[in-house]
């Protein structure tokens, strides 16, 4: 076991994954002799070569295409946006192509990849470079949307979407990249994509998040139970597409009341489809509206105003706390 | 302003076969007789299998479909070039190519009326389904070629057609960039066939030709007669045998003309005069070929005869056999989204059954 | 009065602002000498040349890129993106700058323009001209996505999107271009952007949707109003954002029941969205859950297969049955 | 393959002032003393101006930037070709060009500190702001050059930059084709500063040069030392004419180098040797203009200490002025999301404040 920060968890996946198998490689945007922006693809160059940790030219589009003929043609690459707020010059690509192969061929030509990206803001970067965007890639069919919360689960849903059969959009809250750390078993681990994880027990109250917002959902959940002895479960949702529809429910049904907290924009967030969820599934054991707490619907603000459009642990705690006195 | 001259290109165009079936020697190239008749063949059948759909598009038998009449040579050449080895990144209007490859006649017209089968062969894993988007396509040649040379394939190269419209999009450019900087086994074919949908290739881009796209790449570039399959055919030999052999990529210019409609449901009437319709079909590459064929003792009627017979009855029994599928499965789209299993998948599936019974 | 298509209304509405305002220019491929592959640009290169009606080269990043540029200096460019499923490769321009240059110089400069789109399933089309993925651009701060259900409205709505001083995604449901007509004033009309309509009053459901489903979904209505009595109100959304939350609430107060119907795929669609707002402004009226009968979340099939994806009206007819009977 | 020749086409590059300040007299532009030492105080300002913001950066305050340190010849020069009318089109690395169209030294400290309000200034109205996005900023550019063509406004052009990175993006492919098929004036300068990022521009393109990407386009394309600012002056202002009267656009590649950091985050250390670095500070674009003008007669110590002085001064009260502004309206997002009022966003606003208020 050995204490690690989310950039050395997932850089640790990568190693793993490298080594096992020799048709996964890594490529995108200074993911070489640089090793990425944030480090995340440490060492990978100097263990594997060129050839394998591929430095490749500045069009995402042309990252992610010639990723999908890759993994047509069966390798299985790993491809890394430098930030999420430049992925959408390959969301043609994935949207026309990595998503349908599978479709198109009935099962026979598939397109196993992961395209990796930092996302969500709160590191005082320029514009586009905080930006919280799930929703966009978790609309698409045939594609798996993962976001972890802390290093451990990082290192081990890097592992299965690696491993995944179909295109995985990791998505690494960057927020979280550096600022804790925690302990990852030596063994690999394998998480399991489409599952969300009760990270908190309790009876009195559902808080789901992902993501980023997870360490101020949990700060607040702690704050609440230990001022007024509320019992806050907390689900930490880990996949957004598929979303684990039932866990949020069987949560719900047993609390009766619910948070969702979302930094991005509020209109079709992730946080709508939780709502939606729980009204196909649990409506009729809520006891107060599932309280929303999430970004604003304008244009994500420079770095200098951004921290009062992202939620934080005082408006969660309040949100909270409404919704238990509902 | 008087400047040092850095750099100097120069750009050539290939004919081998003219207008009147007559071939510069100098040029032929060296085709048994065999793959000369496979190659005609291939070309014709094309040309009837479209007549045909067409036909059945006109009596709602199948749905829209884009025509490659005319573009025979361009598309039956280079195919004519692949080992099974090699891939084919097709775009849309490549027919005669899918089927040299071993695409049934069944299965364009599964496709065309709206069923994934249509994509499903055997023999099928080299060949990639029919690409809509334009230009998408080049950037999974140029992954397959970059998979090719990692796994030091030797001797099997990626060849991939656009058309002209196709070149505007920036996806065909950093197609062209990343295949000449990774230096990899790929050939790209620009079907330039003068239009795309209602715009004339004139309007499409400013530069006199598409092949000197190349120089901006510095990758081999050249421009053929697109109706001339020996040229296109030579052409595309020798850039995939110099992409097999490690020099990396090129582009190809094949300047041919579509004669019929965009697709089914287009009207080209709107935008271009029946003159130049006229012109092009004098350069139609099927007689001419024909015409080189019979100048070699290759041809004969009787031959034509009973080639079109042949291609009658395979085109009538594929036809017949087409019209006889079906238990296509309803729920196959569940099955296909993921390679996993997921709850809430076969809940959807679940409520999308139902839903069926409810309707019946 | 005359009685026209929704492509007749459009072009109306285009041929109307054209000739008010010399700003207004219309672009994209095939919409001069061909007159658009739907026929919507009919007469407008005749009437108003080369230099206002533009046939573009085949690039959608590079026409809504330059429309931005265009619209930066003082026009109006009104761009079609052939079918939407060819229009997320729009989508960087759009939400990298399109949307983002009012609040990037606050204010100072603007970009007005639309972007038209057929979308949708239904018409037996190829491989990516069915799909129905408004809710990608609604979930995009600073974009406006005007939906119309008909003719009359279509004119009124592009009326206003062409006069509107944000960029406006356009969606028309391609099905309803030509399957019926409606009287369309001689005057022109001037839709409001962010309004939803009533298209038909009642106090026991309420039933919301918008484009080609607002069809099947009136005739559902009808069905079940004559066969059981029930008085079924019908929100028709028009424009998807900014989404007009208080009419959906106040409709749903009142009824206490409420079905949404979507075309597109199921998770984070428009309808979770719609469910997210009753359950903020009206939960503690609903009897019960909200119905959303929606597309799946599998790649969209080919034509083939595709009726059996999108909601029909026996299955909508079903939806309010179960809901009424809830 | 023995084919016709169809094309030939030739790439020049120009170099006017040389490493050590010498001029080329045949080719030096007919520049007035004024516009010389307005070029070569542009030029120092924005390495001051660098160096200062380099040093609040490390301080803690500034956020993150990208120091333009070694391309002031390659940003001043065209810029100087610019008048009022023309509009300037920039990426992220052209401070000199921006303080030369009038932004305030405090906007870019702004902006770095993460306001939008370093976006907007009084004289703005034809100056774009930073874009981030690689290559999208092209597009723009062709599209204010469309309508500039539509309103026949005359004797105006556009300037758009983009680095040598930002040639690999499908958009700048799509841009030199618009610009091209629409014959709009719009000049195009690659600031092709050898990186980007960790990238080296040999493997960023295959091509021997970026100007040759022009050929592409059947544009005029050119290479110039991008370090020489008589260089760079002088080919933007020919392509800048030719655009003005109606030549349409051109292809200007300015090679350069960054002799700092891609931006304060980055440690050019891991990719790159210190000696590389070393052989491009001999080439600075600075001294040698400095050299130049002296051997003009236009300059000697005296003068070129008052306007050190006078520089400091300017950015000392810039940074004084920028380090008192406050005020900044937290809701100001609200204000511009649309330019039309709606419900939606009225409540959210009011939610925002009420929150600000809970925080409080
Ligand atoms: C990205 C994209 N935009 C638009 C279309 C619609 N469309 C289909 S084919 C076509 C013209 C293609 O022209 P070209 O590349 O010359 O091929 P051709 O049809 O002539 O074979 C257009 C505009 C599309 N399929 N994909
Ligand atoms: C579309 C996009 N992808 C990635 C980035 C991240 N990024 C910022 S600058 C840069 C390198 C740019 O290189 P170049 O165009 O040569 O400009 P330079 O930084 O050298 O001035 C990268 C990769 C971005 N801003 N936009
Ligand atoms: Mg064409
Ligand atoms: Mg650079």
């Amino acid at each position: 076991m050995a204490k690690m920060t989310m950039v050395q968890a997932i850089n640790l996946a990568l190693h793993e994954e490298m080594e096992r198998d020799d048709s996964v490689i890594v490529m995108g945007e200074d993911v070489g002799v640089d090793e990425g922006v944030f480090r995340v693809t440490a060492g990978l160059h100097e263990a594997f070569g060129s050839a394998r940790v591929l430095d490749t030219p500045l069009a995402e589009s042309g990252i992610l295409g010639t990723a999908i003929g890759m993994a047509l043609a069966g390798l299985r690459p790993v491809a890394e946006m430098q930030f999420s707020g430049f992925s959408y010059l390959m969301f043609p690509q994935l949207e026309g192509h990595g998503s349908r192969f599978r479709s198109r061929t009935q099962g026979r030509m598939t397109v196993p990849l992961v395209v990796r990206m930092p996302y969500g803001g709160g590191v005082r970067a320029l514009e586009h470079h905080s930006e919280s965007r799930e929703a966009s890639y978790a609309h698409l069919p045939g594609v798996k949307v993962v976001i972890p919360s802390g290093p451990r689960n990082a290192r081990a849903l890097m592992a299965a979407a690696v491993r995944d059969p179909d295109p995985v959009v990791f998505m690494e809250p960057k927020r979280s990249y550096r600022v804790f750390r925690e302990e990852v078993p030596e063994e690999p681990e394998i998480g399991q994509i489409g599952r969300a994880r009760i990270a908190r027990e309790g009876s009195d109250l559902t808080l789901v998040s992902w993501g980023a917002m997870m360490r101020p959902v949990l700060h607040a959940a702690e704050e609440v139970t230990s001022s007024r002895g509320a019992s806050i479960e907390v689900i930490d949702l880990l996949t957004i597409s598929p979303l684990d529809g039932s866990a949020i429910a069987r949560s719900v049904s047993k609390t009766g009341r619910c948070v969702v907290v979302q930094e991005a924009p509020r209109s079709l967030g992730v946080a709508s489809e939780v709502i939606a969820q729980i009204n196909d599934r649990a409506l009729m054991h809520l006891e107060a509206p599932v309280n929303r707490i999430t970004g604003y619907d304008v244009v994500t603000p420079y770095f200098g105003r951004e921290m009062g459009y992202i939620p934080g642990p005082g408006r969660i705690r309040r949100g909270i706390e409404e919704t238990l006195d509902f | 302003m008087p400047l040092t001259e850095i750099g100097r290109y120069s750009l050539r165009r290939l004919e081998i076969l003219d207008e009147n079936g007559e071939v510069d020697p100098a040029l032929e190239p060296d085709l048994s007789a065999e793959d000369l008749v496979k190659l005609y063949r291939a070309m014709l059948l094309a040309r009837e299998d479209d007549q045909r759909m067409f036909k059945m598009q006109r009596q709602g038998r199948v749905g829209t479909f884009g025509p490659n009449t005319g573009q025979e040579a361009a598309v039956c050449g280079p195919a004519l070039a692949l080992s099974p080895r090699d891939w084919l990144v097709g775009s849309f209007r490549e027919l005669g190519a899918r089927l040299m490859r071993g695409e049934p006649l069944t299965h364009s017209y599964l496709f065309h009326n709206g069923y994934e089968e249509g994509n499903v062969f055997d023999g099928m894993e080299r060949t990639l389904p029919i690409s809509i988007i334009v230009g998408a396509q080049t950037l999974h040649a140029v992954g397959i070629a970059y998979a090719m040379k990692y796994r030091t394939e030797k001797d099997a190269a990626v060849l991939a057609f656009i058309g002209d419209g196709g070149t505007s999009q920036g996806d065909f450019h950093e197609a062209l960039n990343f295949a000449s900087v990774w230096q990899v086994p790929v050939v790209f074919v620009v079907q330039n066939n003068g239009w795309a949908i209602s715009l004339p290739r004139s309007r499409q881009a400013h530069c006199a030709t598409l092949a000197q796209r190349a120089i901006a790449y510095d990758i081999p570039g050249v421009q053929v007669d697109g109706n001339d399959a020996l040229a296109t055919y030579s052409a595309a030999r020798e850039a995939l045998d110099r992409a097999r052999s490690g020099g990396g990529p090129s582009l190809i210019e094949a300047v041919t003309y579509r004669l019929m409609m965009h697709t089914t449901a287009d009207d080209p009437r709107k935008y271009r005069t029946e003159e130049e319709v006229e012109q092009w079909w004098k350069r139609d590459p099927i007689p001419r070929f024909r015409r080189y064929l019979e100048s070699k003792s290759i041809w004969d009627d009787a031959k034509q005869a009973a080639l079109e017979a042949g291609i009658k009855e395979e085109i009538d029994e594929a036809v017949k056999k087409f019209e006889s599928m079906d238990g296509f499965k309803p729920d196959a789209p569940f099955d296909h989204v993921f390679g996993t299993r997921h709850e809430s998948i076969e809940e959807q599936r679940a409520a999308f059954l139902a839903n069926l019974e409810g309707e019946a």
